[in-house]
C-alpha cells in the first residue's frame, strides 16, 4: 500500500473534502426539512424501525484513525457513496417538497463516486468491477420513507464525519 | 412491516372525535412482546388507549381523542424501548369544515386580454385544502337550457379569479357560471348567474388630449375650455357614450359631470368655468346603447381656462 | 391550379444570381392562351424572361436575376388581364451568408441556479434564421476522449447564452463545449473549450456588516476601522480566498487593496487610515486554492474613522 500522505494529488484531495463538505450540507439541509415538515428530528427515535426496514450502514474500517490505509479508505469510501446512492434511489417520491433537496444530495454523491472512481483508476487502485449497490430495503409507506430519509441523512453524516477526517490526514502537507 | 397507524379517514370536522389504531408486528417489538404500545399527538403522550393481543401474535392499540380543535395533527405510534421512545408510524390528521359557497361572483369581458375574467370571495377559511373551479355551459336566454359544456376553469393556487379565454365564448350567447369549492369534507356552488359575455364587456379609458392652439383651432371663449379625446382604440367598433368629469384645482373642490358625450364628438368645448382657473378633466365610455359595463376613469389632463 | 413558381433554392448567397420558372395552366389564361407572363421582383416589373409553351398546352417562363442584394425578396409571377396585373403566384428568396463561426465563448457554474451559464458571440449578421446550439460531452482530463453526450441547449430566440442545468453535469469532471452556429447556407462550430465546472465557478460576493461597540467589541484605534463580514452562505462548503479595497470619499481617491483575507477570520481590523474621514469598503472572494472566478465586488459599507 502506498505511503498515505504523499502519494494522492494535493488538488483531488482538496476536490474530495469540499465535495464531502458539499454532501454534508446537502444532508443538513434534508434533515433540517424533515424535522420542520414532518417533526421527525432525532434518529435515535427511529432506532427500533430502522432495524425493522434493514438500512445497511456502509464499514469504514480502513479509514478510522487507529488502522488508516489509503487504499482500503478509497475503497470502502467509494463502496460506501455507492451505497448510499442507492439508499437515496429507494426514498425516491418522499415527498414532493424534500424531492429537490433529495436529488440534489444523489447528484453531488455520485460526483464525489465519480471523482474517487477516476483517481483510484488513474491511481491503478481500482477494482476490476465496480461495487454494486446491494439489496436496497423497501419502504412501503411515506412515514417510511420520511423514516427512512431520517436514518439514511444521520447514517450518512457520521460515514462522512469519519472519512472527513481521514482524508484531512492524507490533506496534510 | 413494524408498526402500522389505521384511520378511518385522514380529514374529520374540527371539533369531531378521532379514533385510530396501531399494530404493531412481532418482528419489531422483538425484545419484549408485550412492551406497552404508546400514542403521541404532537408531542403530547396521550392517555385512554387500548391495548390487546391478536390471534396471530400482533398487538393492537386503540385510541380515541375526543375533540381535534387544530386544522393539522400529527398522530404517533410508539414504543418504549430501553430509556427511548420509537416511533414506528406516524399519520397527519386534518380537521376543518366543508367548503362554504363561494359568493359575489361577478365577470368582465375583457378585450385586451380577449377573456371572460371572473373573480368571486371564497368565504370563511375552512382550513383545508380547498380547490376551486369556475364552471360554465353555453346557453340561451335565462340559461334554463345547457347546450354545450365548457371545459372547466381553474385558478391558480390561492386565486380567485379564473380566465375562460375567447375560444371557449360565443360573445353574443347566453352562458351559465357558477363557481364550485370542493374539499375532503364536501362541495358547494355558488349560485349560478347567466350573462351574455359582451354584455359585461368594460372598456379600457378613452385618452384625452390637450389641443394646442392654430390657425385651425379658435382659441377657447373665456371660461372655456377645448381639448381632444378619442375612445379606446381596439373598442371603436363598439357603439359607445362617455361622461367627462371635471373639477377646479382648488380645495374642497367636487366633481361635476357632463354627459353623454357620444364617441363621433372627438373635440369638446367645456364652458361655464371660473377664469383663469386650472381643471382636472376625466372621461370614462360604456358600450351603448346595447348594455356593457362603464370603463376606470381616464388618467387626468388638466388645462387652465384664459384670464378675464 | 392556377400558376406556380418553383426556385432551385428559397436561399441564396448575397449577390449571387438565382433562376425561377413559372407554369400557367391553360384553364387559368383562359382568355389568351398565348397571353404574357410577367415577374415582379418585389414591386418592380423584370425584364428578361424567357417563355415557352409546353407540350401539354401549359406555359412556363423562366427568369433569372442576376444578383440579388437584399436579404428578402418577393418574386411575383402575373398574367395581364385586362387592364390589370393579375398575381398568380408568389415565391420569397432570402438572400444571406453561411454563419461565422461564434467566438468569445464562455462558462460560469452559477451556485444560486446550479448551472453551467455560457456565453459567446454570434459573430458580423448573416442576415438569414440562425440556431445557435450549445454543445457538450463529458470527458476526462483535456477531452480528448468523449464518455457521455450532454443534451444539447438551445438558447431562447435572439439570445447568445445557455443554461446547462445541474442534473446534466459532473461538477468534478472535465467536459468539452462548444457552440454551432446554422442556417441554410451552413453550418459553423466555435473553437472547443475543455473545463471542469467547479474550476469554473463563480461564487456572489460576501456581505460586510459595521461592527457596533459594545462591551465585547472594543472601539477601533485610531485611524481603523473594524468591520464584520462573511462568505456568501450558500459557498461556505467552498475554501475561498477574498479581497478588501477601500477608499476615502475624497475627490480623486483610489482604490486600495488588502488581501487575501481567508474565510474563516470573518471580524477584520483595518489601519493606516486618515483620521476622521469616511472609507468606502467593497470585498470579493474567489475559490482558493482550487481554481474559480472573482465574485463581483459585495455592495459598499461606508464608515468613518474616529477624530485624531
Amino acid at each position: 500500500p502506498l505511503r498515505p500522505t504523499s502519494s494522492l494529488p494535493q488538488s483531488f484531495l482538496l476536490k474530495c473534502l469540499e465535495q464531502m463538505r458539499k454532501v454534508q450540507a446537502d444532508g443538513t439541509v434534508l434533515q433540517e426539512r424533515l424535522c420542520a415538515t414532518h417533526k421527525l428530528c432525532h434518529a435515535e427515535e427511529l432506532v427500533l424501525l430502522g432495524h425493522a426496514l434493514g438500512i445497511p450502514q456502509p464499514p469504514l474500517s480502513s479509514c478510522s484513525s487507529q488502522a488508516l490505509q489509503l487504499t482500503g479508505c478509497l475503497r470502502q469510501l467509494h463502496s460506501g457513496l455507492v451505497l448510499y446512492q442507492g439508499l437515496l434511489q429507494a426514498l425516491a417520491g418522499i415527498t414532493p417538497e424534500l424531492a429537490p433537496t433529495l436529488d440534489m444530495l444523489q447528484l453531488d454523491i455520485s460526483d464525489f463516486a465519480l471523482n474517487i472512481w477516476q483517481q483510484m483508476e488513474e491511481l491503478g487502485l481500482a477494482q476490476a468491477v465496480p461495487p454494486s449497490q446491494g439489496t436496497m430495503p423497501t419502504f412501503t409507506s411515506a412515514f417510511e420513507r420520511r423514516a427512512g430519509g431520517v436514518l439514511v441523512a444521520s447514517n450518512l453524516q457520521s460515514f462522512l464525519e469519519l472519512a472527513y477526517r481521514a482524508l484531512r490526514c492524507f490533506a496534510k502537507p | 412491516e413494524c408498526g402500522r397507524i389505521s384511520l378511518p379517514t385522514p380529514t374529520v370536522h374540527l371539533g369531531d372525535p378521532i379514533t385510530a389504531s396501531c399494530i404493531i408486528s412481532p418482528n419489531c417489538s422483538h425484545l419484549d412482546p408485550e412492551s406497552q404500545i404508546l400514542w403521541k399527538l404532537g408531542t403530547e403522550l396521550q392517555p385512554g388507549k387500548r391495548q390487546r393481543r391478536l390471534a396471530d401474535g400482533r398487538q393492537e392499540s386503540t385510541i380515541t381523542v375526543p375533540r381535534l380543535d387544530s386544522p393539522w395533527v400529527l398522530l404517533s405510534c410508539c414504543l418504549r424501548w430501553g430509556n427511548s421512545l420509537q416511533i414506528l408510524d406516524q399519520a397527519e390528521v386534518q380537521a376543518g369544515y366543508p367548503p362554504a359557497a363561494p359568493h359575489n361572483l361577478s365577470c368582465l369581458m375583457n378585450l385586451t386580454t380577449n377573456s371572460l375574467i371572473c373573480q368571486w370571495e371564497p368565504g370563511p377559511n375552512n382550513h383545508l385544502p380547498t380547490n376551486f373551479t369556475l364552471k360554465s355551459f353555453k346557453s340561451r336566454g335565462n340559461c334554463q337550457t345547457q347546450e354545450d359544456a365548457i371545459p372547466d376553469c381553474v385558478p391558480n393556487d390561492g386565486q380567485n379569479h379564473c380566465s375562460i379565454p375567447r375560444r371557449h365564448l360565443q360573445l353574443y350567447q347566453s352562458m351559465g357560471i357558477w363557481v364550485q369549492a370542493e374539499n375532503a369534507l364536501g362541495t358547494s356552488k355558488s349560485p349560478q348567474l347567466c350573462l351574455v359575455p359582451m354584455d359585461v364587456v368594460k372598456l379600457e379609458p378613452p385618452t384625452l388630449w390637450a389641443l394646442a392652439p392654430s390657425p385651425e383651432v379658435a382659441a377657447p371663449q373665456p371660461g372655456c375650455l377645448l381639448f381632444h379625446w378619442e375612445p379606446w382604440k381596439p373598442s371603436l367598433y363598439i357603439e359607445q357614450k362617455c361622461e367627462l368629469r371635471h373639477q377646479p384645482q382648488l380645495a374642497e373642490a367636487s366633481w361635476a359631470l357632463v354627459g353623454p358625450l357620444l364617441s363621433q364628438t372627438l373635440q369638446y368645448e367645456l364652458c361655464g368655468l371660473l377664469p383663469s382657473t386650472a381643471y382636472v378633466l376625466q372621461m370614462r365610455c360604456t358600450r351603448w346603447p346595447l348594455p356593457g359595463q362603464w370603463s376606470d376613469w381616464s388618467p387626468s389632463l388638466t388645462l387652465a381656462t384664459a384670464q378675464r
